[in-house]
């Protein structure tokens, strides 16, 4: 079995070697300040008792409030997986360290997050869109893409036919 | 003497291209016949398929996960829905799970018996090995057909089980067909591994050291082709495969070669896994009971329509025929995910492609393309 | 009524015969020659188009069947109009020139390509003495008139502007040119044991002694794999190689200009199956049979066997990429040749100086060049480091513990062959 | 071969060459004029089998058309795009008058003397006659021709032979 290691065990160990540089820990997932995000990394890659080479996924969350890049990471040697975040909560230009040097997996993804959310990635040699053609206006991932008029956010307060609220077709109150 | 003074030529493989394997575009700056550049252009196919899952409750996000890599859509299902299980930590009955794995591993031998074939036809066979191919794979849709009721977006999985039980005569016909699928794959070994020219086509080209390879994080057969044994079926079983007993199939130089005979080992381990599931598997209910039914107008009482899910993300990933599928689901406790993300290993395997690619030429470019086994469904989302 | 009865009396098939049988109606004696030539000429350009659209829907049928599929069966009885379908579809489709085309030379290629390959039939002895022009360097002309399509390629690619077109075309004339001189080398053996390049004469030889095939097996396999890269078929189809460079030279051709070239690449593939059959497999002459059966029945039996041998490959065989046919072609079949040619000479000058009968020679000839042909085929490609090493075909590992890490790359990267 | 036919071929072929030929100077473009000079190429090996040259006209056809012809426009891509074609020379003129005046006295040269007509008429086979020429009479030259062939193909491929220090940089 894989095992999962929790925030708090991973953030536990990044406090002894770098002081500073947790800046949250929950047993789902760690966050480390942006400065010191690329020793960090570089560190759980290459130190013997983390051994997480694998970088298997990284994606760009909009949390309405901050923007958070996540980096789920795995170790094929010890068979553990493990969960850092780091955030930016400048709005209209958020900038995150790329990691492209530790894990050059990371180059695709960095662009897609880039292109799908606008997070801009520090130090990408390669930094342009991915999926979307060069004048497409604004980033379609973030929640508030499509402000419609109404002001109808994304996502779904309730779905019709829930029980135990009236209904109406359109599916809001 | 001066050099010959030669500009550089840019030619366009794709998007429309027999041999991109759908809408995919790859810009190769060459010098005569080698290629000094290669930049990939993609997004024909994208649908922002992550943006409309934000819009759809639970259930109805299960479709999308069969369009993204339509090859191999069992592994999309599952791969979601145990992220969502996961997140609402549901325990799907013993039988679901032995289903599950029984699909997801038919679905490895159709995908890798097009992924060979397709390679084969890359490197000039005319379709011949293609054609036979498609012959099995004919039958294993049909085993879908019968189970599910769709061939190729199949939608059969649902959060906490499976939509519907087998028909008693699906086991016989399973059973049959794993008798005959060694004959063919005997077949397709002495006709295509031996071939002189297959072997010179393929051998040597396209090298991934395993360090590269995990570095690109690159997954799947590409992954164990360059001698890395990982496998999530072994490292993190899911579904029923602690249960079962079969090998990972790995390769010794990393080369073209060696990823197109990886894929046919595994074809081999998939009917090891099948011979004994269809054994092993037990009786019972195949969807696990999830909170208040809501009843129907006629009166028959089935899963819930939507869940809410508590506050917290999950990600969770199991073996597809292309590698490490994972989807990341964040939830805020509304009936749809605040935040729907696919691993999809297509679209990360093509990461190393330039490094691959330079330095060959257009011939070796097809066929390394044709090695790492995309779907532009699955790229693209 | 004479004239029915002659056609069914059996000799009306011999031009020269046919030369005289019209000077006895009375014709002046150029005229007499110049029908003659004209009859023939008319019906082997008959025999060239029937033929190319009967095998268009044979072909078909033959792969569809190695592909465990129908094949066309839809257009007229068992798809037998299908080929005429196509034939029309191509007349009727507007002819395109691309922007920025070499207007003349655009149109002017198909035409050059076209037209020699026909004119290669014109030194084929289909029966008794029926050959249209009875060169008496026919073996020469065969390779000549093969060369001349290696510029028109380069036109075809070059007039059509198009990056494709021009990218096959280069490769198409590094191929050919390669190839012809495996061609030569291959057809010096037969022409060396006649000693004379008349094809009549090659024919006549093979009566009188044996089928060149017996004593020549390694010149015939360098010219047949030379052949298939001359017609673009298979192994090498590296012109049009869909999978790379969408069509090749003749990407932009469409409507009957591609008609052409598909045309061109069928009865170049039936030139080459008759210079085989001619050279190696005695032409018209089956053992003595040839009293009863017309002999130009005969030659198109072995015509289209070994044309199918090319209809075979392509089916099934992949396609090398163009570095390494040119090493083939220059690293391992032109040695192979040269050695031919010169085991052949010194067998000829033995047999020549202390004239052994041919009871004696011929049976030791075949030996030898059997056995010599296997030894050096083997042992060349084994020198070449061909099979061992990198391009040794092994199966994969299997494993059960996870993690670990089996990567061992045999020396050294892909050899050439 | 009787007479009429082979007058008609000369004077057919012999047109056809000249013509070619003038197209070769007067083309603008210059694939055009490689695809004329191809042309009189096969002019001139249909001019030979009106000599009952028949192994000349076979190798002429073999050699000119299918390789000289494949050099020439291997050479004219190799060259950079601008100085490809025909410049408009402002020698036209006085090259058209000298052209003219050498052709006249060619002319002159070719109807004034007494040809001796060969009177060996037929058809012999001409293929082993040179094959026997080649290697007895003029088996020197022949051998000479050889080594000048081998070196040409040495100093080919050393010359295009990558230098060494550009293959791993």
């Amino acid at each position: 079995m894989t095992a999962t290691v929790t925030g708090l065990e991973v953030a536990g160990a990044i406090e002894q070697r770098f002081p500073d540089a947790v800046v949250e820990a929950t047993p789902e997932y760690a966050v480390v300040a942006p400065e010191e995000l690329i020793e960090v990394l570089t560190w759980l890659r290459d130190d013997d008792s983390m051994l997480f080479k694998f970088l298997s996924s990284l994606t760009a969350v909009d949390r309405e409030e901050w923007f958070e890049v996540v980096y789920h990471l795995e170790s094929f040697r010890t068979n553990r997986i493990t969960v850092i975040k780091v955030r930016s909560d400048d709005r209209d230009d958020p900038i995150v360290p790329s990691v492209v040097d530790v894990w050059p997996g990371a180059q695709l993804q960095e662009r897609e997050a880039y292109d799908l959310m606008g997070i801009r990635f520090e130090g990408n040699p390669d930094l342009r869109r991915i999926f979307l053609w060069d004048g497409f206006a604004g980033f379609p991932l973030r929640k508030d893409y499509m402000n419609l008029a109404g002001g109808q956010m994304a996502g779904l307060e309730r779905f019709p036919g829930e029980p135990g609220l009236e209904f109406n077709n359109r599916g809001t109150q | 003497m001066t050099s010959l003074q030669s500009e550089p030529f840019v030619i366009n493989i794709g998007p429309q291209h027999p041999s991109t394997h759908g809408v995919f575009r790859l810009r190769l700056t060459m010098d005569g016949e080698k290629i000094t550049e290669a930049d990939m252009v993609m997004g024909y196919l994208h649908r922002s398929m992550e943006k409309l899952a934000e819009e759809r409750t639970y259930t109805q996000n299960i479709p999308f996960t069969d369009r993204t890599d339509y090859l191999s859509a069992m592994t999309g299902n599952l791969a979601y829905v145990l992220a969502v299980e996961r997140l609402m930590e549901v325990e799907v009955p013993e039988r679901a799970k032995w289903l599950r794995m029984i699909m997801a591993e038919l679905q490895r031998i159709a995908s890798h018996a097009m992924a060979v074939g397709i390679f084969a036809n890359d490197t000039g066979a005319w379709q011949t090995p293609v054609m036979h191919m498609f012959r099995d794979r004919e039958k294993i849709l049909d085993l879908f057909e019968m189970a599910c009721g769709a061939r190729l977006t199949l939608n059969y999985m649902r959060i906490g089980g499976v939509s519907r039980d087998i028909p008693p005569e699906w086991i016989p016909q399973a059973k049959k067909l794993l008798k005959d699928l060694p004959k063919k794959f005997a077949e397709y070994e002495d006709l295509l591994l031996t071939n002189e020219i297959i072997v010179a086509r393929s051998r040597g080209i396209g090298v991934l050291t395993p360090d590269q390879a995990i570095a690109h994080s690159v997954s799947g057969p590409m992954l164990r082709g360059s001698g890395v044994a990982w496998d999530i079926r072994k490292a993190d079983p899911y579904a029923a495969y602690d249960k079962v007993d079969f090998d990972v199939a790995v390769g010794t130089n990393g080369d073209v070669y060696d990823r197109f005979v990886v894929r046919m080992a595994e074809m081999r381990q998939s009917l090891r896994i099948l011979e004994q599931a269809l054994e092993m598997m037990p009786e019972g209910p195949v969807h696990a009971r999830l909170g208040a039914a809501t009843v129907q107008p006629g009166g028959q009482s089935i899963a819930p329509l939507a869940y809410r899910p508590p506050v917290g993300e999950a990600y969770a990933r199991i073996e597809s025929p292309r590698g490490e599928i994972g989807y990341y689901i964040v939830s805020d406790g509304s009936p749809a995910p605040f935040r729907f993300h696919i691993r999809s290993p297509s679209f990360i395997n093509l990461t190393p492609l330039a490094l691959m690619t330079v330095g060959s030429t257009v011939a070796d470019a097809v066929v390394i393309l044709g090695s790492v086994d995309i779907v532009v469904g699955e790229v693209d989302r | 009524m004479g004239l029915l009865a002659m056609l069914l009396e059996g000799e009306w098939y011999d031009f020269g015969d046919l030369a005289e049988q019209i000077e006895d109606w009375g014709a002046p004696d150029e005229a007499a020659y110049v029908l003659a030539t004209l009859v023939a000429t008319v019906v082997i350009l008959l025999w060239a188009v029937l033929s190319v659209l009967a095998f268009i829907w044979i072909e078909r049928r033959v792969v569809a069947l190695m592909q465990n599929r129908k094949g066309p069966n839809r257009v007229g009885p068992a798809g037998l109009l299908q080929p005429v379908a196509d034939a029309l579809k191509l007349l009727m489709k507007e002819a395109i020139t691309t922007a920025g085309a070499d207007r003349i030379l655009f149109w002017a290629a198909p035409i050059i390509i076209f037209v020699p390959t026909l004119a290669i039939f014109a030194i084929f002895p289909w029966g008794e003495n029926m050959v249209l022009a009875d060169l008496n360097v026919g073996v020469l002309f065969l390779l000549a008139i093969a060369g001349i399509n290696t510029p028109a390629v380069f036109l075809a690619g070059w007039s059509s502007n198009n990056k494709y077109a021009l990218l096959g075309s280069m490769r198409t004339i590094a191929m050919l040119i390669s190839y012809e001189i495996i061609q030569v080398l291959a057809l010096l053996a037969p022409v060396l044991f006649v000693s004379s390049m008349r094809m009549a004469d090659i024919v006549s030889w093979q009566e009188d002694y044996v089928w060149i095939v017996l004593i020549q097996p390694l010149g015939l396999l360098a010219y047949i794999i030379a052949g298939a890269v001359e017609m673009n078929r298979s192994p090498a189809d590296n012109a049009e190689a869909e999978s790379e460079i969408v069509a090749g030279y003749h990407t932009e051709y469409g409507g009957i200009k591609f008609g052409f070239f598909y045309q061109g690449e069928y009865l170049a593939g039936f030139a080459i199956a008759a210079a085989v059959v001619t050279l190696y497999f005695g032409g018209w002459t089956l053992f003595g049979l040839e009293e009863w059966i017309p002999g130009w029945s005969i030659f198109l039996g072995k015509l289209y066997t070994i044309f199918f041998i090319y209809i075979w490959s392509r089916g099934t065989l992949p396609r090398l990429r163009i570095d390494q046919l040119m090493g083939f072609a220059w690293k391992f079949l032109l040695p192979l040749t040269i050695a031919n040619v010169l085991i052949v000479g010194a067998e000829v000058l033995i047999w020549r100086e202390n004239e052994l009968s041919s009871w004696e020679a011929l049976p030791a000839i075949a030996v030898v060049n059997l056995a010599l042909g296997v030894v050096l085929f083997a042992g060349w490609a084994r020198f070449l480091g061909h099979g061992k090493g990198t391009q040794a075909a092994s199966g994969a590992i299997l494993t059960q513990e996870i993690g670990t890490v089996h990567f061992k790359p045999a020396v050294g990267t892909e050899a050439g062959s | 071969m009787d007479e009429t036919g082979v007058v008609i071929a000369f004077w057919v072929l012999a047109i056809m060459t000249i013509g070619s030929a003038l197209g070769v100077v007067g083309a603008r473009n210059i694939i055009h004029a490689v695809v004329f000079l191809v042309a009189s190429f096969l002019g001139l090996a249909g001019l030979y089998v009106t000599l009952s040259a028949d192994f000349i006209a076979v190798a002429q056809m073999l050699i000119y058309v299918g390789a000289i012809s494949i050099l020439l426009l291997f050479a004219i891509v190799l060259t950079p795009q601008e100085n490809r074609n025909n410049s408009e020379g402002f020698l036209r003129l006085p090259a058209l008058a000298l052209a003219l005046l050498v052709g006249a006295v060619m002319i002159f040269a070719a109807v004034d003397t007494e040809w001796a007509i060969a009177d060996r008429d037929g058809f012999e086979e001409t293929a082993s006659a040179i094959g026997d020429a080649l290697l007895d009479k003029y088996a020197l030259p022949f051998e000479i021709a050889s080594v000048l062939l081998l070196v040409a193909v040495i100093g080919s491929i050393v010359l295009v032979r990558p230098e060494p220090m550009e293959e791993d940089e």
